[in-house]
């Protein structure tokens, strides 16, 4: 299973990228399984997740192609 | 309804006359309420010179269309416009437009009113701020409002 | 403050721009919430194919004026302009503009709103109408809110 | 005792006039004394006078060089 997986503002800084794509050799994995991946950090309480564009949160189970988004609380424009 | 987001400089009244012209039909709407924000010189009382802003392309303009439906869905809406700039900018500096048409006043005001503070408060953006002496920050919250994003009932992820 | 009452053509975004160029401050107002008033092409369900609206010159300027004073006391406002067209008009034509500059949104929402509803309501203006059929008259109390008068007080002679 | 008298909307078009001067022989008269001057009918309910430019009622006793008018209800702009 492959996810796109995107970083915005502070995160983007902190992660050193943009995006990456991820793959993993099970079928099912959750948002947390994805941190742990990216990540040898725990993920911090303030980050939000959104997965294909909608808020949600860390027990998510991902599909194939999903596009998981990670970023710090909004501010506003 | 429009949406649209744009690394460019920002004329925000001629976007309301543009879209006007070309997709309201004349002579229906009774009125038209608009707010335009210009970027400021301070912010939480220290001198800012330039403001760099991030977005989520696609997710922000879904959730700010979303945010229009659902003032279209409570308040009598003939049409809307976002216009919202991203990227790096300057004070004085336009930010952001929203044009609310309406046949009546209360509905334009009250739409307008609902859309903006979405935009302000929860909307997908992330500001980084350049302060006079060089520094460059992430701000970690919306100087307006910082409870507004939890009590619109936003996820964290556990 | 500006309050302009003309016989011209109004192009009230131009006006917003100018006066926000000559009279206001840069980098200081975080905002400005407009109010564009159209003519329609219909009232009261009839057709309307022209107006000329007759006003006070002297009295109409020194009421807004107190209404925008009246509105300054109440809220946060940094300026606020007032343009207001009088004589001939045709649907599609913008008759009156409000602008109200704030740092906070909220009072420029609030001030704006105070104000375009004493211009609708209660301002020394009076309507007449011409229809399709070529009927001219005078309009008898305003359509939107007949009441308002009476409600703000205003003095009937004995 | 000079006052000038100013008509507006549908009152202008029943005077056949915008404005007039009026002269009083005595030095005290109200805006009801204006008006029976002005027209021989009596002052209807709805119209709303305003003695220089601020509204009043028909009791309002004039001065010299006041400026008076009279006027239907507003419609708004």
């Amino acid at each position: 299973m492959d996810v796109k997986v995107r970083y915005f503002a502070s995160l983007r800084d902190r992660m050193g990228k943009g995006d990456e794509s991820v793959s993993f050799d099970k079928d099912t994995a959750t948002v947390a399984d994805l941190w742990s991946k990216v990540s040898s950090e725990p993920m911090p309480e303030s980050i939000l997740v959104a997965v294909n564009m909608e808020y949600t949160d860390s027990s998510h189970e991902l599909k194939n192609g999903d596009e998981v988004a990670f970023f710090p609380p909004v501010t506003g424009g | 309804m429009k949406v649209f987001i744009t690394k460019d400089a920002l004329d925000p009244y001629k976007e309301i006359l543009d879209y006007e012209n070309t997709a309201l039909p004349a002579g229906k709407h009774g009125g038209v309420v608009s707010f335009v924000g210009t970027m400021r010189d301070f912010n939480d009382g220290q001198d800012v010179n330039a403001m760099d802003l991030d977005y989520y392309p696609g997710m922000t303009e879904r959730h700010i269309e979303r945010v229009i439906q659902e003032a279209s869905d409570e308040w009598d809406v003939m049409d809307a416009l976002v216009v919202h700039r991203v990227g790096k900018m300057v004070p004085t500096d336009p930010i952001v437009l929203v044009a609310v048409w309406s046949a009546h006043r209360k509905d334009s005001f009250d739409a307008c009113r609902y859309i903006i503070n979405y935009l302000k408060e929860s909307a997908p953006f992330w500001k980084c701020e350049v302060t006079t002496s060089g520094e460059k920050h992430w701000v970690e919250h919306n100087s307006e409002d910082p409870g507004a994003a939890a009590r619109k009932g936003l996820k964290k992820s556990a």
